[in-house]
């Protein structure tokens, strides 16, 4: 039970006036691992990213954090959001103060630390990030790749235990794209458990352990990568393709051009 | 319609200052009140002024070559309440003399009575009436932000005139240069300021935002 | 998205020099600008800022002057009234030949110029970090902080439906344009409100609780720039009262 | 010279007070072909877009259509904008009237159309998109993908010789992408010049006849897809990938499934 760090049983729930978000949705999430959680779009994944740090509380069904369900009072919200970081899709939904290095401090302060603790928290994140130049720079001088690394030191200043990245890579080009997925590695192997949601099938096949596949609301199916999205009946019902490589027989790009490649 | 900087001698400066600052802190212990019971209530506040901001940076297109711009007083007033527009509206004056350069910062407490003060109070007292006796809702906002404009705009021309008064007709013969001087700018905008903002009543009317009341932040 | 003052601040070689030292700089001068008579005292501060601008924080003089001539619309119509007089025979050439006019326009470019200092060699939070240094209320510097945040995600937003609009041919004479006006003023505004609840959202995930506590960057003040600063400003008060 | 609808010669531009976003830009639209302009994030391709319709001006060089440089008078800007149409890339910039179809009688109306004549540009431009069931829907309930058809409905209910979008997939997930690619596919083929930038050189592979691949405000090159694609140095110059397919040596997935596939 102790490997399971953060778990979403039966949850129901919909936006006012709107359908139903989520229909019965179940997930596990491993302690150290790294969980894709892939759909369509309008499948419901924003949505259980804000239950499972607590921001929107389901009709039916529990989210647990090491076994037991949190609950929703004040103080029990912060130990919660203090354990599980959320990095929302849209930077700017996030990154609110002038300049770089003030907006990281906010949730370090926010756990009352004291300013000498936060400063270090916040140069250590900067650094994780690969972002300690910029620390002085105002924030609406950044680029959009620059700021969603702001938007994600400023979750990991918080030292959280799992860390929610919406569309991590959404937006971001191909260098931008493998910088994050750089740090994203880093992360993970410093012990970091890493749950991110996305559409892109290559991305979940290149990143993670876990492939949580999600349609309407709920989980079709939650395995090892490989074997998930092998399951063509089953990509196929949730709109998405099999990413190319595992079609090849393939794990990555280099060995597909070592094995089939031209030149 | 903005004052420069260093327009006013020191001592209008000073007592202009004076005059704005019960004003603007009614509307601190109002933002205080407000986020004491709503928390949430102050991103939608600094909302607000951001777009108060922007409102004031969006040149309107009647007049070419005019310095001025919709102050967005009406809407503002209308949608937000005028007592907590006097802060918001401080602090957009401020950046406003800041990243714009209009206005300034000897002249902030002038500004702030007539854009952030009387032009708000104006233009919701107006809104008021017009709902209370009944009048169509394009109607009533249009008053309210065409008149809004215009009160700010006498309130700034009667501030001159005070400053400097002629030397021949006094207070009241200096109120005459300015008002008329200014009203080939400011007329037209106010209108214009009133027709833009019955469009963008209908306009969230339509997409559902507001209902025939005006919503409160 | 950034105005033309912000990027100058933000790029400025005096940047990194303390608010206070810049402050101390820019108001003083300001108090000189509004206290001295117009001649030689606004002359002096113009002289000093000026220099200070171009010479000291090395702002484009291009850049400088465009800012400087921004306001001229307004000091232009405002003096012009000044040099006119209401008399009982209708309006006639003020008697002092406009020197009235003159010298508000000496004394507001003076003003003008130690704002525009201040404005283009120190962002605006440096200068609400102040404030709330010398006690203003953190209530009113955390919601100018935050206006300051909004504004320019709006005015980005502004911009790019503005270009949209342009696109299909809006904002073509007036009627077209008071349309396009209103239709964008009524998709912002929504838009703003929107953002506001999504940053709720995005601030509370790291903990937000009503309050904005933030890390603001220490600044050490040089007692050099302070006084050679108020050694300046005590030569300007002296030459301009001395030749009045 | 008549086959060549638009053309860009060495403009140049800054943004105020900020760098050059152009620096002596080339490019070349042929008619009625599709070329994608390909560059990483910050390469400076939205603002060539803005300039390909007049809304900035370049410092230096010109913009041409059919030959001739316009002028940024009134008239001329909006004969100009009626053969060149723009989307840009969020769709909730343009989409701003209450419903679908106001919305998409903006640019018709504008023109100086009768109302029954606009009403028929709008039927046609949302039948083109395949979202004719949405015109008495308001836009603010409407989903992404939607929202992004709609503001290609807009751009299309003016008639515009060339169509210039930028991003058209950026957001979208497999299904809405496939969908839209459909939709310009028809519209090329119908005889529309399309102009879209994109960092996905997999989309640019593709999609387009032509590309030119941008870095740093310039064009490195302009030519065929597969020539401009295949050229490793030059992708890598721009900081971007070679398709993997290209690679490969296959034109599409069916055919990499079919010569490499394991089932």
């Amino acid at each position: 039970m102790v490997e399971l760090s953060l778990e979403a049983c039966g949850l129901v729930f919909s936006w006012p006036g709107g359908g139903r978000a989520l229909d019965g949705l179940d997930l596990a999430v491993r302690r150290g691992r790294r969980l894709a959680v892939l759909g369509p779009n309008g499948a419901g994944k924003s949505t259980l990213l804000l239950h499972l740090n607590g921001t929107l509380r389901p009709e039916a069904g529990e989210v647990r954090v090491d076994g037991a369900a949190p609950g929703y009072g004040r103080a029990a919200l912060a130990g919660w959001r203090k354990r599980v970081g959320l990095v929302m899709q849209d930077p700017d939904d996030q990154v609110f103060a002038a300049t770089v290095a003030e907006d990281v401090s906010f949730g370090p302060l926010n756990l009352g630390l004291s300013e000498a603790e936060a400063a270090m928290r916040v140069a250590e994140a900067l650094d994780a990030l690969g972002i300690a130049d910029l620390a002085e720079r105002a924030t609406h001088h950044l680029s959009f790749g620059q700021k969603k690394r702001v938007a994600i030191a400023g979750a990991l200043a918080m030292r959280p235990e799992v860390l929610l990245l919406d569309e991590p890579l959404a937006g971001l080009d191909h260098r931008g794209g493998m910088l994050l997925q750089g740090v994203l590695a880093r992360l993970a192997e410093a012990g970091t458990t890493l749950v991110l949601t996305t559409h892109d099938v290559d991305l979940a096949y290149a990143f993670a352990d876990e492939v949580a596949l999600f349609s309407n609301g709920r989980t079709l199916r939650q395995g090892e990568a490989a074997a998930v999205l092998g399951d063509r009946a089953l990509t196929e019902a949730a709109g998405l393709e099999t990413p190319l490589l595992l079609e090849l027989g393939v794990r990555d790009r280099a060995e597909a051009l070592a094995r089939f490649g031209r030149r | 319609m903005h004052i420069m900087e260093g327009f006013l001698p020191a001592a209008h400066a000073v007592a202009w200052s004076c005059v704005a600052v019960p004003f603007v802190a009614a509307g601190a212990w109002k933002l205080k009140k407000i986020v004491v019971e709503r928390p949430e209530a102050r991103l939608q506040l600094a909302a607000a002024g951001g777009f108060a901001f922007v409102l004031s940076a969006l040149k309107l297109p009647s007049v070419t070559g005019s310095c001025s711009h919709p102050t967005g007083t009406g809407l503002g007033a209308v949608l937000f309440g005028p007592s907590v527009m006097a802060l918001l509206g401080s602090i957009v004056l401020l950046f406003q003399a800041l990243l714009l350069a209009h206005g300034g910062l000897t002249t902030l407490g002038a500004n702030i009575v007539s854009m952030a003060v009387v032009g708000p109070w104006v233009a919701y007292g107006l809104w008021r009436a017009s709902t209370a006796l009944g009048l169509p809702m394009a109607v009533g906002i249009a008053l309210a932000a065409t008149l809004g404009d215009l009160a700010t705009y006498v309130v700034t021309s009667a501030q001159l005139a005070l400053a400097f008064p002629d030397p021949v007709s006094g207070f009241v013969g200096a109120f005459g240069k300015f008002a008329g001087i200014f009203a080939l700018t400011q007329v037209p905008l106010a209108i214009a300021e009133g027709l833009v903002t019955v469009v963008v009543i209908n306009a969230l009317v339509g997409r559902g935002f507001l209902k025939t009341e005006g919503v409160k932040a | 998205m950034s105005l033309a003052i912000d990027r100058l601040a933000q790029s400025s070689r005096w940047r990194r020099r303390s608010t206070t030292e810049k402050a101390v700089l820019a108001l003083g001068l300001l108090a000189l600008a509004l206290a001295l008579p117009p001649w030689p005292g606004a002359v002096l501060v113009l002289l000093v800022t000026w220099t200070a601008a171009l010479a000291g924080a090395r702002i484009g003089w291009r850049d400088w002057l465009r800012l400087v001539a921004a306001p001229l619309g307004f000091a232009l119509t405002g003096a012009a009234a000044l040099a006119v007089e209401i008399g009982p025979d209708g309006v006639a050439l003020a008697r002092d030949g406009g020197r009235a006019a003159l010298s508000v326009i000496l004394r507001a470019a003076a003003a003008l110029s130690c704002l525009l200092l201040l404005a283009v060699t120190t962002p605006a939070p440096d200068l609400v970090r102040g404030a709330r240094r010398l006690g203003l209320s953190p209530e009113i510097t955390e919601m100018a902080l935050l206006i300051w945040r909004f504004l320019f995600l709006l005015l980005e937003s502004a911009i790019a439906i503005r270009h949209a609009q342009e696109a299909r041919l809006g904002w073509r004479g007036f009627r077209r344009s008071i349309r396009s006006l209103g239709l964008l003023v009524a998709l912002l505004l929504p838009r703003a409100l929107d953002r506001a609840r999504r940053l709720e959202t995005g601030l509370a995930a790291r903990g937000f609780d009503g309050s904005l506590p933030m890390l603001s960057p220490r600044q050490t003040v040089s007692t050099y720039f302070i006084a050679a600063t108020l050694g300046l400003q005590a030569a300007v008060l002296g030459v301009g009262l001395w030749w009045s």
